[in-house]
């Protein structure tokens, strides 16, 4: 017989487990709870004090003045602004984020289509960016002063200076018009579309879940040059603090105990110098993910890329408020939810920090 | 001169206050010299600077004067850098844009670094429930979209390049919050804090002179390489069509205004992208300069 | 009046209590010393007294006056401390003479130049010293700073908190004896952590020692002499400082 | 390359807010409602300047008793497979006035209201009876019955997928029910619409088999791939970049559009009533200099307000560029300048280039203007509350009748401020003299066409020489496509875009 | 014992300074043997670079020179970087002086020991973990298995100082510099540590440069002693005739020390003009 006697303790055990999990797991929600009341108090407000009528964006500017009140009234602009806010709030709370104004459909609905499509960019852009990224960083640092750290760190430097729209363009017209390396704007061959059922709304993962080969890398191609130009301004961010880390590190004593051990000067930077940097390393790298995924308007207006970025704006532009709340919320959740995970990495990576 | 001799400065031994600074700017100075990126930094900050100031006698035209019949011509030697859809000369109007382009830099500096400065100082400081309801706040502004937060503050004051400055610099300041607290944390327990404290000193006068004077090095530093984001920012609400009203020369909608062109007429983008790239990469190797000069943490170390 | 006066003293940092039941006096114009082995409490005592360690209960007093768990604007002029790290205590940023005018800026005094300069004399600090900024001063210098810090507010009691632990031996033969002339001429009383005994013998009238958060023995520096020592704990450290008892 | 027999055309579409015709109001959305769906009469690809039967094969107007009477043609079959019943008309109509949308205004015009409109329009067999109150002319009343609102929806459907008693309002805006050439087939908000012919269509089957709107918001990416042979069609390409196309089989159409584009004044800003201001603008737009560069083939120079080439326009351009003469007219009236005020204008091509060239040239007068940039819900929400001080803006006329226009620019029967009116005048605070809100209340029931048409001519003459409105253009559109296509017909207005007849080879 | 272990002569080490390059070490010559050397000296004299200088690792803008620096008999200046890391640790190892910084934070103690040996011999996981668990051991510590997988912060100054020595010796090298390796240690785990060192130099005839500024510490466990003073060596001699040292520096350091059974009224302090023109 398995060990009965166990399960006498068993309740004891989990109530003291609960315990041990349940204060900070509260406290954590509540937290994350408050800052999500705090984005939307501020989009909100924000978006109630912009000067840009969001009935207009329903009835148009040859309504008359009956059907514009019936508007009004219908999106519930005559209740005080608390109230307004009291209610979005608890819709929210039911799973309803509204509908959009200017797309006329559930902001639930448009954030399905538009945030699996700067998801998809935005992870092969980090993805890019962290491969070619952290390894610059390390090698510049390793020979600082060196040629190769000058080249790298201008690249690196450019990376934030060069305007994302330009380089947009010009990577179109050399790329696409003039090379035809790449496919053009857009996610995918407008005959291609529509073909793969949506699945996860990430073409790349659909494709290949319904075995269609071509429309994959008809879809790949489109995503290589937004994708490449997104992961050279995180590759610039990342090269850059990695260097700036990996100094910190080299110019460790512990870096000269490795080398006083005898050890390959592989095994010094990899093992020993970047070790340490890993967690930091990773918390850059979730921001600038977490930037990706805020969506580049510029980028997305260039590629055509029916991205969150563009939606945010555009929905901004016409005070759509129901979809710049939600759109916000998305963003906020993936923000919080990434800093949780470099959390947890942290504790998981640094000993310091357990 | 004695007083402003080498030795003067590098004496070991001031016999004054302003020997001692002197000395300290003296031998950042020097080191700063000593980096050839820095030095090419410098000097292209400071070709901003004398354009912005010189501006109207530096430029062959006038930035805002219009030539229908001498539209979209391409760079030649009366136009330098060609000339817009409206027939300006775009060197002129680059010339005058390094005036917005440094305002926008200075003004968003002046804003935000002291505003995240003081609120992260503040909260690293005193810690508990400050730091939760300070911080609670920074990340909530932090995990907005930044440039949807600025949109929207544009929006809300209306167009004009003030207002897109004011609003780029609500955006700037949580990340500066973030440094200044975390560089708080790791010296607001250390003895100089304590003796300080024990004197009597008040928190204000504490926190003021000396918790920020500490922090103010890595947020100078951070400051110069985040500018090139900041230019970037207002040229993308130049983009968007909120930051500077026509017909100012603001890079930014400068290049905007320029994307149609870019296929065929590619100079009315580009030389405005290639100044801003200049500047921006100027502030960058000052800011990464200034990092291996004032940065305690590289070099300098036994 | 005593000094300082301790009665069951707790300190604890967060949930860890660190010092427990401390209770001692210290005399007017006497020099006290805590010793023991490291990461006993030492500091931390040092640290409730001057109220950088607010986490405490039981009794404190100083001069007859009892702390708060603060340090205090009153509580700075009649009472100072010198830190053991003289890297650490020194703001990096600041010259000496910003240093020393600090206090007496806090405290609204006037005639800071001559003050300043004053005491810099007092603590064998040359006056081309006083525009330095810390880097450009050593280990020994930086301490005398520190020193010239403390005694900037003219206090009565000074706590010392291993002011030359980070030292080598010939720069702590002059602080030593720095301190033991200023407490001559200006009459004060020490509270001074070591774990250095001969130390003690050469600055000191009584010594606690401490082990694990409890004063074990209260003893004269005489006691150093003869290694007449009831705890165990006491003797095995006077041992193991290379003492050996006469009796 | 496109497949061939699919129509691909770059275009930003994000401004499409409703598709379902009782609501749709944007421009791209009145393109779909064309070719999607059909009305008793329409103005057809053949020649969308006149006035031809479409689900209606006759009627019979009877100005006395104010009634129309619509004969339906037999053969009409909507995309669901039912056939086109008067009781679909009628349907569709009061449909339109009992949700009361945006557009429901057009044919609320002709008395119609939620709770007459089953009255007003009745059927009977296969004919439909349309009565209207008002003394309008039947030419009138038929234009009204063309507009994109009129259009006919497939009642059966369409009231399958009503919910909470929307009449299928929500439905119409994700789908389509309509006649049309087109049926459609996928529509994503700000990334695509794709349109199947519709082979049953009774004026013929579409010669393309399909077609597919890509939303491009992007100018310099409309022109790339149109160069790159990927669309075969760019609809928002700037006249620079029209000018310097450069790929090989490329041609541009030019169409004139109906839309007049003025400068206003709110006369609520007191520097901007005098009318010695008004008429002193007028000669201080640089007219040719703009045509001949940034607005080169965008625009026309046109100072009337019903634009040029249809029924009832008045052609004259009096005024030229004269800074000289603007100044003496200033001088002579004692205005002192300089005047500064704001100009409100969209943030986009060309309008910022052009509130620049105003700024310029007014400048030479002494009355110099602020730019204020903003996106077009700001600048509308300003405009909508007279809080502007000078407007750059332009007006489509809602249905191709000079009332439409005349409305909007010569009558103001209340100025007063809680009297809103959508109109050109009401916004710019202009009261508009009696005399003139008269005439346009005559031409309106002026049953002699020909009557009807001169007097409109002399609003436009009056209006031209002396209001706070300066129309200075009226645009026309330049599409670019492959040579490869031919066929396409676009009209004075939005909801003239035909694609039935592209051919492509 | 006829060919010297180490030969040095005339080391210099400068650094960059904004009024020019100042040397810290001051043309500095020795030999040793299999024997005992200590290097005394206040701090700041140059102690640890001359360490590093044989070791070669003064970093970039500190620069190293000298006449000769043989190891046994090979010039070690002139060797290539990869014949210089099959020196280090496996011939020369160094004890270095701040174990709290010179331990990496992120790998346990143990791997970091083991990464030492492994550098230089094959051996087995099995192998590899017994020698270490043995070296720890040998540094008197209580439990190794468990220190063997804490993490540098998870031990105390002095623990890490022992980890240290573990880490260093367990390649058996055979010239030991020992930077200041008890100073965080227990008086009476101090001579515990240092006797397993005296035990390698004298079993298995290891050279050792223990530098310290204890003069008391290196008068007991050194043979030779070195005293130095600004970059230079002003005073070398037997330990145990530090007590007579003629050097005023030395006989200055040796009088600050307090005593146990101190009766002095002041400390004698160092009147520093007495030795060096500076
Ligand atoms: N800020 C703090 N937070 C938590 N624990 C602390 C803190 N400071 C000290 N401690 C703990 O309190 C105990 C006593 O520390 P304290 O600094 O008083 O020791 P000490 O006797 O001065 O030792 P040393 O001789 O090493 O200076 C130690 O166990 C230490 O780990
Ligand atoms: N990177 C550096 N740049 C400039 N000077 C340096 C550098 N590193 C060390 N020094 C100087 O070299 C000198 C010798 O330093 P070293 O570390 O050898 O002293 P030490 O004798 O070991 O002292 P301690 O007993 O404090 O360890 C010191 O004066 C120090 O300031
Ligand atoms: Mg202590
Ligand atoms: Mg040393
Ligand atoms: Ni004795």
């Amino acid at each position: 017989m398995p060990a009965v006697p166990r399960s006498s303790t068993l309740p004891a055990l989990a109530l003291r487990r609960v315990r041990r999990f349940a204060a900070p797991v509260l406290g954590f929600v509540a937290l994350t709870a408050l800052t999500f009341l705090g984005l939307l108090a501020i989009t909100f407000f924000i978006g109630r004090v912009v000067p840009i009528d969001p009935v207009l964006a329903v009835v148009g500017d040859r309504a008359t003045q009956e059907q514009y009140e019936a508007a009004r009234q219908a999106m519930g602009l005559d209740r005080a602004l608390v109230v307004q806010f009291a209610d979005y709030v608890w819709q929210v709370l039911q799973g309803d984020l509204g509908r959009s104004v200017s797309t006329n459909r559930p902001v639930v609905e448009d954030l399905a289509r538009v945030f699996p499509a700067t998801l998809e960019m935005a992870t092969i852009g980090i993805a890019i960016g962290v491969a070619l990224g952290v390894p610059m960083g390390v090698w510049a640092a390793a020979r600082q002063g060196s040629w190769t750290d000058q080249v790298i760190r201008v690249l690196a430097l450019l990376g934030y200076s060069v305007p994302a729209f330009w380089l947009g363009l010009v990577g179109l017209a050399v790329f696409y018009a003039g090379l035809g390396w790449v496919a053009g704007p857009g996610r995918i061959d407008i005959f291609y579309d529509g073909i793969v059922p949506p699945v996860t709304g990430l073409l790349l993962v659909d494709s290949l879940i319904a075995g269609d080969t071509g429309i994959f890398m008809n879809a790949l191609s489109h995503i290589a040059l937004p994708a490449a130009i997104l992961g050279f301004f995180s590759l610039a961010y990342i090269a850059r603090m990695t260097r700036s880390f990996m100094l910190d590190q080299l110019s460790q004593e512990y870096v000269t105990t490795a080398r006083v051990k005898g050890l390959s000067e592989w095994r010094v930077v990899w093992i020993h110098a970047f070790g340490p940097i890993r967690v930091p390393l990773i918390t850059v790298i979730g921001l600038s993910y977490a930037g990706l995924l805020e969506g580049s308007v510029m980028i997305e207006t260039v590629f055509s890329w029916p991205g969150i970025g563009n939606y945010l704006t555009v929905a901004l532009l016409n005070a759509d408020m129901n979809a710049v709340l939600g759109a916000t919320l998305v963003i906020g959740a993936v923000f919080i939810f990434i800093n949780r995970i470099s959390d947890v990495l942290y504790r998981v990576l640094d000993p310091r920090s357990r | 001169m004695r007083m402003l001799s080498r030795d003067w400065y590098l004496d070991d031994a001031p016999a004054s206050r302003l020997q001692a600074n002197a000395g300290r700017f003296y031998r950042a100075g020097g080191l700063l010299l000593r980096n050839p990126l820095a030095v090419v930094g410098g000097a292209i900050i400071l070709l901003l600077v004398l354009t912005a100031a010189f501006a109207p006698w530096i430029a062959p035209y006038s930035a805002v004067g219009q030539d229908l019949s001498a539209r979209l011509l391409p760079p030649s030697a009366q136009h330098w850098m060609g000339t817009d859809e409206l027939g300006r000369d775009i060197l002129s109007r680059v010339i005058h844009g390094a005036r917005i382009t440094l305002m926008i830099v200075a003004l968003v500096a002046v804003i935000s670094a002291p505003l995240g400065l003081i609120i992260g100082a503040v909260s690293g400081y005193f810690g508990g429930l400050v730091d939760k309801v300070l911080m609670g706040i920074t990340d909530v502004f932090l995990s907005m979209p930044k440039l949807i937060l600025a949109l929207a503050f544009v929006a809300a004051l209306g167009p004009g390049i003030e207002n897109a400055i004011i609003a780029i610099a609500i955006t700037a300041w949580p990340a500066y919050a973030r440094i200044a607290r975390a560089e708080t944390l790791t010296f607001c327990q250390s003895d100089f804090i304590g003796a300080t404290r024990l004197l009597g000193a008040s928190h204000g006068r504490i926190i003021l002179r000396h918790v920020l004077p500490l922090c103010t090095s890595s947020m100078i530093i951070r400051v110069t390489l985040d500018m090139a984001g900041i230019i970037l920012t207002a040229a993308g609400l130049g983009f968007l069509g909120l930051g500077a009203q026509p017909p100012l020369p603001e890079w930014g909608a400068m290049i905007s205004r320029g994307r149609v062109f870019i296929l065929d007429q590619w100079w009315v983008a580009t030389m405005p992208g290639f100044a801003i790239i200049l500047v921006s990469l100027g502030f960058c190797f000052l800011g990464d300069g200034l990092r291996d000069v004032l940065d305690p943490k590289q070099g300098g170390k036994s | 009046m005593s000094a300082i006066s301790l009665q069951d003293l707790d300190i604890s940092y967060g949930t860890a209590k660190v010092v427990e039941g401390v209770s001692f006096d210290v005399a007017e114009g006497e020099s006290f010393a805590l010793v023991g082995e490291s990461g006993s409490g030492k500091s931390t005592v040092l640290k409730a007294i001057a109220g950088l360690a607010p986490d405490w209960t039981g009794g404190i007093s100083v001069l007859g006056q009892p702390r708060g768990h603060r340090p205090d604007r009153g509580f700075a002029r009649r009472c100072q401390m010198v830190f053991q790290d003289p890297y650490g205590s020194l703001h990096p940023r600041k010259t000496v003479d910003t240093v020393l005018s600090e206090p007496l800026q806090v405290h609204g005094l006037g005639n800071r130049d001559a003050r300043v300069e004053e005491m810099l004399g007092a603590v064998g600090l040359d006056r081309r010293f006083r525009f330095r900024y810390p880097h450009q001063l050593s280990g020994g210098q930086r301490q005398r700073v520190a020193i010239a810090r403390a005694l900037m507010l003219e206090p009565k009691v000074m706590l010392l908190d291993e002011p030359t632990s980070a030292l080598d031996v010939s720069v702590q033969a002059e602080i030593l004896n720095l301190l033991k002339r200023l407490r001559a001429e200006q009459g004060l009383t020490y509270l001074m952590v070591t774990h250095n005994l001969p130390v003690v013998g050469f600055m000191c009238d009584r010594m606690a020692v401490m082990n694990r958060g409890r004063v074990v023995e209260i003893a004269p520096a005489a006691a150093l002499h003869d290694g007449s020592f009831s705890d165990p704990y006491s003797r095995a450290l006077y041992a193991a400082s290379g003492g050996t008892a006469h009796d | 390359e496109t497949p061939p027999g699919l129509l691909v055309v770059a275009q930003n579409i994000d401004d499409i807010v409703a598709i379902d015709p009782a609501q749709a109001y944007e421009f791209t959305s009145g393109e779909l409602v064309t070719n999607l769906y059909d009305r008793l009469v329409q103005y057809d690809a053949e020649d969308p300047t006149v006035l031809a039967p479409g689900l209606a094969t006759e009627w019979q107007a009877d100005a006395e008793a104010k009634t129309i009477t619509f004969t339906l043609r037999d053969d009409a079959v909507f995309h669901s497979g039912n056939p086109v019943r008067a009781e679909d008309v009628t349907g569709s109509l009061a449909r339109v006035i009992k949700l009361d949308k945006t557009p429901a205004f057009i044919l609320a015009q002709l008395g119609w209201t939620p709770e007459n409109v089953d009255e007003m329009v009745t059927a009977e067999g296969n004919t439909v009876t349309i009565r209207y109150e008002g003394e309008f002319s039947p030419a009138f009343v038929l234009n009204v019955l063309a507009a994109r609102p009129a259009s006919i929806v497939d009642m059966a459907t369409v009231m399958e997928n009503e919910v909470d008693g929307d009449m299928g309002n929500a439905w119409l805006n994700e789908n389509a029910a309509g006649s049309g050439p087109f049926s459609l087939q996928m529509y994503r908000p700000a990334e695509l619409v794709r349109l199947q012919a519709n082979p049953d269509y009774f004026k013929g089957a579409p010669k393309i088999e399909g077609l597919i709107l890509q939303h491009v918001a992007e100018a310099a990416t409309q022109q790339l791939l149109l160069e790159q042979g990927d669309v075969d069609m760019a609809r928002n390409l700037t006249p620079d970049q029209i000018a310097s196309l450069s790929a090989e089989g490329i041609k541009v159409e030019t169409f004139p559009q109906a839309a007049v584009h003025f400068l206003s004044f709110n006369q609520k800003t007191e520097s901007l009533t005098p009318p010695a201001v008004w008429e002193a603008a007028r000669y201080l737009v640089d007219y040719t200099g703009m045509t001949d560069s940034i607005v080169d083939g965008q625009m026309e120079i046109h100072q009337a307000f019903w634009p040029k080439g249809f029924p009832g326009s008045y052609d004259e351009t009096p005024y030229s560029y004269d800074p000289e003469k603007a100044k003496q007219i200033l001088d002579e009236a004692g205005i002192d300048t300089p005047i500064t005020v704001s100009l409100d204008v969209i943030n986009a091509a060309p309008f910022t280039d052009m509130a620049q060239s105003l700024q310029a040239s007014f400048a030479d007068a002494g009355i110099n203007f602020e730019i204020l940039p903003g996106t077009g819900s700001q600048v509308i929400t300003k405009y909508r509350e007279r809080s502007h001080e000078a407007m750059l803006l332009y007006w489509g006329p809602d249905f191709m009748d000079p009332h439409s226009n005349a409305k909007a620019f010569a009558y103001n029967s209340d100025n007063s401020d809680d009297a809103y009116a959508a109109t050109t005048t009401w916004r710019n605070a202009w009261a508009v003299p009696e005399e003139m809100n008269e005439m346009t209340r005559a031409a309106l029931t002026e049953s002699d066409p020909e009557k009807r048409l001169e007097m409109y001519r002399e609003l436009q003459k009056k209006t031209q020489e002396d209001s706070p409105i300066v129309v200075m253009f009226q645009a026309s559109y330049q599409v670019a496509m492959d040579e490869d296509v031919s066929g396409y017909v676009n009209g004075a207005t939005s909801d003239f875009v035909f694609y039935r007849l592209v051919e492509k080879d | 014992m006829s060919a010297p272990l180490l030969s040095v002569e005339d080391l210099r080490v400068s650094f960059p300074t904004p009024t020019g390059r100042v040397e810290v070490v001051k043309g500095l010559s020795f030999d040793l043997g299999r024997e005992r050397l200590g290097i005394v000296g206040e701090s700041g004299s140059g102690k640890s670079m001359t360490g590093r200088a044989i070791l070669r690792l003064v970093r970039a803008p500190g620069r190293v020179a000298a006449k000769r620096m043989e190891f046994e008999g090979t010039e070690i200046q002139s060797l290539p970087e990869r014949r210089m890391r099959d020196l280090r640790g496996a011939r020369i190892s160094m004890i270095m002086q701040d174990p709290k910084f010179s331990l990496n934070p992120v790998m346990t103690v143990g791997r970091q020991i083991a990464e030492a040996l492994q550098a230089h011999e094959r051996l087995g996981r099995r192998a590899t973990r017994e020698r270490v668990l043995e070296m720890l051991e040998a540094v008197r510590i209580n439990d190794p298995e468990r220190v063997a997988s804490m993490y540098p912060h998870e031990i105390s100054g002095g623990m890490g100082q022992r980890v240290m020595i573990a880490m260093m010796l367990i390649p058996r090298p055979s010239l030991l510099i020992a930077d200041e390796p008890t100073s965080a240690l227990d008086v009476s785990v101090q001579a515990q540590v240092l006797d397993l060192i005296d035990e390698l130099v004298r079993d298995h005839g290891m050279g050792l440069i223990l530098i310290s500024h204890d003069l008391n510490l290196v008068s007991r466990y050194c043979d030779r002693i070195m005293v130095m003073n600004a970059g230079r060596v002003v005073e070398s001699c037997a330990a145990s005739e530090l007590h007579r040292a003629q050097h005023p520096y030395t006989q200055g350091l040796l009088a600050a020390v307090p005593r146990m059974h101190e009766t002095r009224p002041t400390l004698p302090v160092l009147d520093r003009s007495q030795w060096s023109g500076t």
